[in-house]
């Protein structure tokens, strides 16, 4: 049950394994192979090595953004999507709220509202300051953290609705059938279930989500993207970092894909 | 601590400065000028791209599937920093090249050109996914009675792949409408870039941050009624979901 | 007959959906051993009669008493019936083996996996226990091979079986089974009829619902026939499908056949 | 018609230099040197607004032809652009909570949070003298951001140039929360020779006539007029 | 018979799928009124050889002729042939009316507007005239009332009525059908025939595959039977049904019965 949408948007699938060795593909790749050997010969990769260890960390900081958020955001999502099907109205249309307005605005401007926007209240409250919590919240990772979670709830939120939505109530009525209570049918059938139709748009959701991280950047989080910007703003080095740090994220794209399809595959589906 | 009332200075919205409302306003009207045109050059680039990847030769469809993969895989705002500085000069010395001498690109126009090739790998996938769509033998009729490619084309693949192109390109439109917002970070004068100075100068994050919210959120409102129409009207063909 | 247990007794059953009557009073009482065949045309209301008994649809009113013991039931405020205890319901339930006409396994899970999960779960086996007899039901519903395959892999006759094995795994006092092959191809139905068949040579209390006559008339040891909520007649399948009393049945039975 | 040149403007507020006001305008004293030099020059200058960490990039890829940017004169930008004199110079303050007594020395600020905005000769100064002697330099892509996170209390003190800081002081924001620490002790080499326009290395003609404008508005008292609009002291230093 | 002059010439046809040869020199001509049946087996090359009179497949040899006009074809470098003209292959399709055995008709079009568009697009009629000859098809075909509706909302017996009509409006010299009741519900067939056998009374040129036996012998003026490629035995249908000679069509037709 792939979302046709999301897997146009995210890379979803890695291109054609088919024969890599037609003649007009070997010409590609000697063209490729003589564009890397211009791009390696002839830009400047000195900085390289003086950089490494920040980017390592960079990288990181990238991933520990993408996991958390991502698994914090879909415990988040489970129960916006479930609530969205069965829940009480108040709370369906509370979930139907939450996912319109975070869906309907850009998450740079999340990101700043509650970093300058609410970052920039807490301080006036003094009990606030004087808290245990005050040594975190003067930090901007948790900002970062906040509005991704956010956004990726909201988004999964959507796809675990059509997912709760589309298990078939016979297999639900079978569960009960066999005397289990309403949360083991939901603990043991109807949660599982629902993940395993929605793991191909989980997939697409992720590396959407790998791709907003960079975004945390611009709130002082010193992540890839912010450590790639560090270099260029050091260096004064135009496209190279640039370059770079797009070579970093196909990387992580696509290990995230083989990573989803291995899940996938775990659970054979027959079909389209 | 003041209360709720007096944290609100609700003048700062004004439409005549100081007020910083018409600011704001010409903001969302650059955002919305380069989401209209980087949408629209996506459809083109997406048009031309799904074509080449269904029915192009086999160089044709290697480089459209690297450039989609590329631009899938890279995130929005790196590509928007490569596009914004690489692409325009690779624009400017190409011009130069062929002795138009440097173009001066606005601002505008790079912006319109950066999402609009963004957009147009997106485009790309869902086009070929809904003409994909298309049974055969709806093409197949067509070719049957004599209709020339370029007409099967224009009367039958592309209105038959119109409702299932629909869901996805809609989707495309709010992310173009939203992606405007990276541009802040060139430096770009759209609405996100625009409320940020705003803040900065009045110090009334929460406020500004709010309305151009809202702002964003009326975007997204009107275009799903928007979207709702044309759907209805496009799918009058398909048979009512089960 | 009567001196065996009872196993099942439903007693002046009504269900209404909205306005629609579907059931109009039926009783029915099963003993240990006894084999119910279900008969009627479309829309007469068996499933729904069968649906009731484990109240997964709730009856408008009415008793259901399972092995002695009577669901308690409620008001529920809208002219209808609630079960009082919930509790009381999934532990009867556990204690009923349903087998329904689209199989209804869960597709995420094995068939090893679907036929261990409601001991494990439900009834609080340990789980090489579970696996153990879960092998032995397979086996015998001739689905070993299959037992580590995921349903969508499976014919319609195989997932049946193995339905069928997922029923038996709770040790069901009771089976109930409702069309369990008309969504099936011809050529499977055979399969499933005869696991089905050997179930009732052991003497396995079951309710079944069946369009297949000549089924029911083997294997059956009772055939109730159902017509516009009420039972129209009911006796032993000799009598009910070689002499038929009432007009009703005649038709239906010519129908059939 | 007069030579068309764009201006290249840090895109976020850097009071009193640059910021944009209510109506979308800027203004400032950088805006009052450009107008005039501008005038000087006979150029039709056009400000181009560009986030400040691409102000080069943006220089050298065309996108602009000068910066007008309160960008000192470094030896390592001179590597990949030409600057032309330098139109002001003042030296780099540090600014810090009321509450808090330090000075502006390593010594004073080891354990503490020092903002600093990327790419500016603040920040190379703090990375060398301070955040070896335990100091945790924060950087930020605006000015803004690090003096709004200095008043929310998320840093202990913010490092940048005494002018703008001084401005940031005046502000109701920046009274209410911090005062003036002091200046650093120079290093010329770091902290360069004075603030001056941006430009692509190679066009000399530009150069020259910047240069020669420089002089003229600095000569003919233009200079001073608007100078004096803003400040109540010599910006153009020694 | 021969009078009458030349609809359709195929001569020598060959095609072949990779290794896998089809056809294997296939000859056929079809003068004005014949109503030719093509039988045989599944997969003996029926859609093959009928979708090679219009191009939608590419004969790997030999030559078909419409009205007197020959397919210009070249070699195509492959060991194949393609057309050399476009323009006289699409002149020429749309001379052919094609009905498919799914209709295909086109979804986002209604009825009407389905019928009008090759005449309109095509042929460059106007499109007053257009609607004018399709709505006498429409009733024609007893789809009046629907010829605002759009396909997905029709039955399958009224789809196939609506190609048959679409077919009809380009006024074709020949009518190409390949079984165009086999997608249809038993119950919708009748229809679909009963139209087809009123084209066949007015003397309409058609040559149709079709399983359907019984309206072969009625409806036909001329039967061919295909067999491994090869036309294994032709002639009138009453010949060719009452008194089958080769083995293979003996066998066929005692299949289908
Ligand atoms: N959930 C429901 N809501 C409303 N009406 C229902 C519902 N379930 C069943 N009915 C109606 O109750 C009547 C009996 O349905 P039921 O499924 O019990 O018939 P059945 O005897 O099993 O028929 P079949 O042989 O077709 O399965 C039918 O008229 C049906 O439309
Ligand atoms: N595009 C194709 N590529 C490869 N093989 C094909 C193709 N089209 C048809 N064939 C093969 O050609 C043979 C003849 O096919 P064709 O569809 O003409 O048979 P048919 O007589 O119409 O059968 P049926 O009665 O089932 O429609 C079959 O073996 C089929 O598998
Ligand atoms: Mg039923
Ligand atoms: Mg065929």
């Amino acid at each position: 049950m792939s979302d046709p949408t999301i897997s146009a948007l995210a890379l979803t699938e890695l291109p054609t394994k088919a024969s890599m060795f037609k003649p007009h593909r070997i010409v590609l790749m000697a063209i490729a192979a003589l564009l890397v050997f211009c791009v390696i010969w002839f830009m400047r990769w000195d900085w390289v090595p003086k950089y490494s260890d920040r980017l390592v960390h960079g990288v990181g900081v990238t991933l520990l953004m993408l996991f958390s958020t991502s698994i914090l955001g879909f415990f988040l999502a489970v129960p916006i999507g479930l609530v969205q099907v069965t829940g009480p109205w108040p709370l369906k249309v509370a979930a139907r709220v939450f996912c319109t307005v975070i869906r309907g605005t850009p998450l740079l401007l999340q990101l700043w509202l509650l970093y300058y926007g609410l970052g920039s209240l807490f301080p006036q409250f003094p009990g606030i300051r004087s808290s245990f919590l005050w040594p975190y919240l003067r930090e901007a990772w948790p900002y970062g953290v906040a509005a991704l979670t956010l956004s990726f709830a909201a988004y999964e939120g959507e796809v675990m609705r059509g997912a709760f939505a589309g298990v078939p109530p016979g297999e639900l009525e079978a569960a009960r059938a066999y005397g289990m209570s309403p949360f083991t049918v939901f603990r043991r059938i109807w949660l599982p279930r629902a993940v395993h139709r929605a793991l191909p748009t989980l997939n697409g959701e992720t590396v959407l989500q790998l791709k907003a991280t960079p975004l945390v950047a611009t709130i002082t989080v010193i992540d890839l993207y912010a450590v790639i910007s560090k270099v260029r703003q050091e260096t004064y080095i135009t496209y190279e970092p640039l370059l770079l740090l797009a070579l970093i994220y196909l990387c992580l794209t696509a290990i995230l894909v083989v990573a989803f399809r291995y899940f996938e595959s775990r659970i054979p589906t027959r079909g389209a | 601590m003041a209360d709720a009332g007096s944290l609100i200075n609700w003048s700062l919205l004004a439409f005549d400065p100081p007020g910083w409302g018409g600011v704001m306003l010409a903001g969302l009207w650059q955002s919305l000028q380069i989401a209209v045109g980087g949408y629209t050059l996506g459809l083109i680039l997406g048009t031309g791209g799904a074509m080449g990847k269904l029915y192009g030769g086999p160089v044709t469809k290697d480089l459209l599937e690297i450039y989609t993969t590329l631009v899938r895989a890279v995130p929005e705002l790196v590509l928007i920093l490569i596009l914004y500085y690489a692409g325009t000069d690779v624009l400017n010395q190409f011009s130069a090249l062929v002795g138009f001498g440097p173009v001066d690109i606005s601002g505008l126009a790079a912006g319109i050109f950066v999402i609009g090739v963004v957009q147009g790998a997106y485009s790309t996938e869902v086009l070929r996914g809904a003409i994909k769509a298309v049974p055969a033998g709806q093409i197949e009729a067509a070719r049957a009675y004599g209709m020339a490619p370029t007409q099967i084309m224009r009367r039958i693949t592309l209105p038959a792949m119109l409702p299932h192109a629909i869901p996805g390109l809609s989707n495309l439109w709010l992310i173009a409408t939203k992606d405007t917002a990276l541009l802040a970070v060139v430096g770009f004068s759209e609405l996100t870039l625009v409320t940020r100075q705003a803040a900065g100068s009045t110090k009334a994050y929460l406020l500004f941050f709010c309305a151009a919210g809202v702002l964003y959120l009326m975007i997204t409102l009107v275009s799903n009624v928007l979207i709702g129409l044309i759907e209805r009207h496009y799918r009058r063909g398909m048979a009512r979901a089960a | 007959m009567t001196e065996r247990a009872e196993a099942i007794a439903v007693r002046d059953l009504h269900k209404r959906f909205g306005p629609l009557e579907v059931l109009k009073g039926v009783s029915l009482t099963a003993h240990e051993g006894d084999v119910i065949a279900i008969i009627g045309g479309s829309g007469s209301g068996k499933s729904t009669f069968l649906r009731c008994i484990n109240m997964l649809e709730l009856p408008s009113a009415g008793s259901v008493t399972i092995h002695g013991e009577t669901i308690a039931m409620k008001a529920d405020g809208h002219g209808g019936m609630m079960p009082s205890d919930r509790k009381q319901v999934q532990r009867l339930r556990s204690r009923l083996g349903m087998v329904f006409q689209s199989f209804n396994l869960w597709q995420h899970m094995t068939i090893l996996e679907n036929v261990i999960e409601a001991p494990v779960h439900v009834l609080g086996v340990r789980k090489d226990e579970a696996i153990a007899r879960a092998e032995t039901l397979l086996r015998r519903v001739g689905l070993y091979e299959k037992r580590d395959a995921y349903p969508a892999f499976l014919s319609g006759g195989q997932q049946q079986r193995a339905a069928i094995a997922r029923a038996l795994a709770i040790q069901p006092h009771v089976m109930l089974f409702d069309e369990p092959t008309s969504a099936l191809d011809p050529e499977l139905v055979g399969e499933v009829l005869s696991v089905i068949g050997d179930l009732a040579k052991e003497k396995r209390t079951m309710i079944l619902v069946t369009h297949e006559m000549k089924f029911a008339r083997n294997v059956a040891s009772h055939v109730v026939f159902l017509a516009n909520g009420v039972i129209e007649e009911q006796g032993p399948p000799d009598e009910l499908f070689g002499a038929p009393k009432s007009e009703r049945l005649k038709k239906f039975i010519s129908s059939i056949h | 018609a007069a030579q068309q040149v764009r201006v290249g403007f840090a895109a976020e507020p850097y009071p009193p230099f640059t910021s944009p006001d209510a109506s979308g305008n800027w203004q400032g004293w950088e805006v009052d040197f450009m107008k005039a030099i501008c005038a000087e020059a006979k150029l039709d200058c056009v400000i181009t607004p560009v986030a400040w960490d691409g102000i080069i990039p943006a220089l050298t890829t065309n996108k602009i032809d000068m910066i007008i940017g309160s960008m000192s004169v470094t030896a390592e930008r001179q590597q990949t652009i030409d600057f032309s004199d330098k139109y002001y110079n003042s030296l780099p303050g540090v600014i810090g909570p009321k509450d808090v007594k330090f000075e502006p020395t390593p010594e004073g600020l080891n354990g503490k949070t020092l903002g600093v905005q990327v790419a500016t000769i603040h920040q190379v100064y703090a990375n060398k003298y301070f955040a070896p002697a335990g100091v945790t330099v924060k950087e930020y892509q605006t000015q803004d951001e690090a003096n709004n996170d200095l008043a929310a209390g998320r840093i202990d003190a913010v490092q940048a140039d005494s002018v703008a800081m001084l401005e940031f002081l005046k502000s109701e924001q920046g009274a209410a929360c911090c005062d003036m620490k002091g200046m650093v002790k120079d290093d010329p080499e770091v902290l360069g020779l004075g603030v001056g326009v941006g430009l692509r290395k190679g066009e000399t003609e530009l150069k020259d006539k910047i240069n020669a404008a420089i002089k003229a508005i600095r000569a003919n008292g233009t200079y001073d007029t608007f100078s004096k609009k803003y400040f109540d002291f010599d910006i153009y230093g020694g």
